[in-house]
């Protein structure tokens, strides 16, 4: 449970200096634009690691090498909309979305090494959803009381809006590493 | 029957109203009444009884496209008929419906400018009868979204405190008296969430230890004594589902496996009973796994459990299931199996003595209804919004 | 031009009037309970008459005496959902929906005793749509510059919430006869 | 070439945007560079060009069943790549998109809960790099309604004042300096209604009687001067349309019987130009006839107009069409029929010297893509929303 504990009592803190945050620059008419500074989230942090080793994606199998499909190797535990689809990438937010900092974890096995690596499904907030591509894999998914474990929660939190966009499948590092 | 009445110009669900409740309905006039004479046809706005149908059942749509315009249909599961809708605001999880007075709760969050601005949270209140908000009460800027539950928000067992869960990710509960129409407070609730009513004035909470929390409120609702169960779980190993339902004294949860787990609320700590299987070892190997949203169901009075089913991997654990498996809660035996016309991520029983067992997959806007001691079915209801999730009964 | 004229005129005083009422009930926790008195439509003042010759709509051939069908002899100028299917019926607005008190005029025959009528076509606002059996008929529709003749203007109007939930379909009287 | 690209990690916009005009890429890093090593992957924000490709199109979607969540998807017609989404608010109609300043603009109406409470009506701007709102000017919340044209707001041909419809039901326009961020005034248009500009300060409404009102605006934006035309047509026998469309100095409408009008804009004063039919007898008498939403669109530099048709009685003026057929402005001869690939409401044409011919269903969330000179079928984009309405190129 010592993962559980620092990630909430981690969040608590954020929450608190976000709040005066969201009330500096909230407020619509001055939107931040850009280059906001997120903090790491502490699990991925634990077992980030060079990617040097993961396989050239044209290389994968099927659609596995495909952001845009629900079969996209780091799409194992997704439960949304792949910005892939909505004008992002699977790093990347679409335009004018905010990139959540807290996020949930997934383990996801590419194919071209048949490695596992740590994604982080972060949420891209503050536009209506998305709709395109909906994708519902819940590989390793648990209960919202394991939170981090969890993509039944609206992930876009510490964000200017809480509303959900679409999610990029980020690799933060190999399993087992941290 | 419907037909006939239909084709009389007042609806069936109106004349109910008017004959048997002599419900209110709500005539809006032209102005003066002696324009009356020259309008031959009255146009007035129609209005529900007080006191509702056993199969009236509440349809929630989250809107999932649309989340920030989330909604309620109230529809009669015998008649077809659509009875009316709420607006229930963004991020709708489900109605609260006290039965000691003729109202309807239901948490949302607003923007100022739907997507974006600020954010306020409120409770607002819904006259039964008429489908109208006439209060509303604003809370922490905090509720917990995502995927919905029935434990996202709870009334207390008196009906006075109303109860929603907070995510931020610091996990607290936001306290709403709605008998003085005020917010009480925020209790944290560290490293567990969800609330689960299990007394007059107490709740409980999923930890992420496998342990759950009892929060004891005070007479005005604050935060009056905490206690931590023993963990009756490994959620490493097998997870409980939070998607319980309660039945008298009990909330049952299932497991990944699909081991029931029963927790007894009569006293003051809860009591964690011995657990059961769904399954048969054939089923085992056959890979048949609880799943869906709302994928338990029971009718208290017959002490039956209804468990939505399909067949699949631990991965699968949210997947819909076309069967409904039914079990008496006394004896612990499957005494029923029922094929589903098509999927469903959501299952309901009403709790009358003539019983409806309803259905719904999020992924089509339709209400099927069945005979639970059959596995017939009875009818659909459709062109019902977008995402349906949550099924309430009375 | 002068039924046009007349109703712009009548429509701005509303208007002017309404506005003041807003501010008074409008606010959410302090909305209308019902009860409200909504001034006459001028128009269907005009060509309003007894109804004692609507033939029994339980005889009407087809789908022709259902307002649940967009086949509903009334509903010939419709363009959104039939309050019939939404809660209410084609007098009645569904529960917690107010009455618009500006409208749309059409003239439908009435298939028993093939007389014409004009149709009232009052929205029911402040839910969001209800989306059930959609109809789109415009028979008599003219384009947006002629107001009362146009189905393509939302008619949530003078309202506390101007969003469109439902139509309904009102005989106001016989065509020909105002 | 699209699917080497895709599979390379990097989708083709982006690299398009970083190589062919050094777009921004807003990267949201992690706190401090030191972490940047052990995080193998950057989490980014894309952004897009100031300068948008020509067969990139803004498709407008009022989201009909949750109409105070508005959008519009910006599409590359070629690619088939969905580059971005605008959460325009309610009742949303249409954007404008001046060509002077990297922004976009569009009237929105806002309630403070969603469907009720305050009426706010606003102004947005968005940056057209990173479609993010920067900006809101507030405005009379008596915006127009219903079904959108191109004509419920404009801009000004000096793209300085943006032009919004009201109707409360008085018909009046309000006027927001887009230079200086600031509403202006509302100009009564009693009995005329729309806004067509018809020059850097002036634009036109269309009139109840047949007629057209010019209102001349003066350097601040205020109500100049009014005139009001003649009559150039009877709404009682045969309505114009005001789905038009512009072409240089005309504007061109058609009547509900498929007749031509231009409105020659060049001076002070509208100038109507003699009517022609879009019908042969032959088309008369098998029923063709315009409809749709958007159902007229021109390339300006070829003088083409492309016009939707289908064949329906007069009371089908709004029905889809599944028929595109083209017309050489300057000889008013039909030169083309193009079968679509199904029903259309609306329809546009690229403006660049290879056209692309669009056409979308309000009732089927898809882009169509037809190559206007053949007809050929080119491609489809699909999962677009709900209800798309207004097509709109650079």
């Amino acid at each position: 449970m010592k993962l559980l504990d620092r990630w909430v009592e981690t969040r608590t803190r954020r929450v608190a200096q976000r709040t005066s945050r969201r009330h500096f620059v909230g407020r619509l008419g001055v939107l931040l634009l850009g280059g906001s500074v997120l903090p790491l989230l502490p699990v991925a942090r634990a077992t980030a690691a060079p990617d040097d080793g993961l396989p050239d994606e044209a290389t994968l199998p099927g659609k596995t090498g495909d952001p845009t499909n629900c079969n996209y190797w780091r799409h194992c535990a997704i439960d949304g909309f792949p910005c892939a689809c909505c004008g992002g990438s699977e790093t990347a937010c679409p335009p004018g979305t905010e990139l959540s900092a807290v996020t949930w974890i997934g383990t996801c096995r590419n194919p071209g090494n048949n490695k596992d690596y740590i994604i982080s499904y972060n949420d891209c907030c503050g536009k209506s959803p998305c709709g395109r591509c909906m994708c519902f894999r819940a590989e390793g998914d648990k209960p919202v009381y394991l939170p981090p474990k969890s993509n039944d929660i609206n992930w876009c939190q510490g964000t200017n809006s809480n509303i959900y966009h679409c999610t990029i499948s980020v690799v933060i590092g190999e399993a087992g590493s941290g | 029957m419907l037909a006939s009445e239909k084709r009389r110009g007042t609806p069936f669900f109106l004349r109910i109203a008017t004959m048997r409740w002599l419900a209110v309905l709500v005539f809006l006039s032209f102005g003066t009444a002696c324009f009356a004479q020259e309008l031959p046809q009255r146009m007035t706005t129609a209005a529900l009884p007080a006191e509702y149908e056993p199969h009236w059942v509440w349809v929630d749509d989250i809107a999932f496209g649309h989340m920030m315009d989330g909604r309620a249909y109230l529809v009669d599961a015998d008649s077809e008929k659509f009875l009316g809708t709420l607006s229930t605001g963004g991020f709708f999880k489900k109605l609260e419906l006290p039965t000691n007075t003729p109202e309807i709760y239901a948490a949302a969050t607003f923007y100022t400018r739907v997507n974006r601005g600020e954010r306020t949270d409120v409770v607002t209140v819904f006259d039964r009868q008429t489908l109208s908000p006439v209060d509303e009460i604003v809370i922490p800027p905090k509720r917990m979204t995502g995927a919905p539950t029935i434990a996202h928000s709870a009334l207390t067992d008196d009906q006075r405190f109303m109860l929603v869960a907070n995510l931020t990710p610091a996990q607290s509960v936001s306290v709403v008296d709605m008998q003085e129409r005020k917010f009480v407070g925020e209790i944290a609730t560290p490293g567990c969430t969800l609330v689960f009513p299990t007394g007059p004035r107490r709740f409980m909470s999923f930890c992420g230890d496998g342990s759950l929390l009892t929060v004891n409120l005070d007479a005005e609702g604050n935060d009056a004594r905490q206690a931590r169960s023993e963990p009756f779980f490994d959620p490493w190993q097998d997870p409980v589902s939070v998607k319980g339902v309660r039945v008298n004294d009990q909330w049952l949860f299932v497991s990944f496996d699909s081991q029931v787990h029963a927790v007894d609320i009569a006293g003051e700590e809860p009591r964690f009973l011995p657990t059961w299987s769904l399954l048969t070892d054939k089923d085992r190997r056959d890979s048949w796994r609880t799943g869906g949203i709302q994928m338990l169901a029971v009718h208290e009075k017959r002490g039956l459990l209804f468990t939505l089913m399909h067949r699949g991997g631990i991965e699968t654990h949210k997947d819909p299931g076309n069967r409904v498996w039914v079990y008496d809660l006394a004896t612990r035996e499957r005494i029923r199996k029922i094929k589903l016309k098509g999927a469903a991520t959501s299952i309901q029983v009403t709790q009358d003595d003539d019983p409806l067992l309803l259905a719904a997959f999020i992924g089509m806007p339709k209400l099927t209804v069945y005979d639970p001691d059959t596995g017939e079915h009875l009818r659909s209801i459709s062109q019902l919004g977008s995402t349906i999730t949550i099924l309430q009964t009375n």
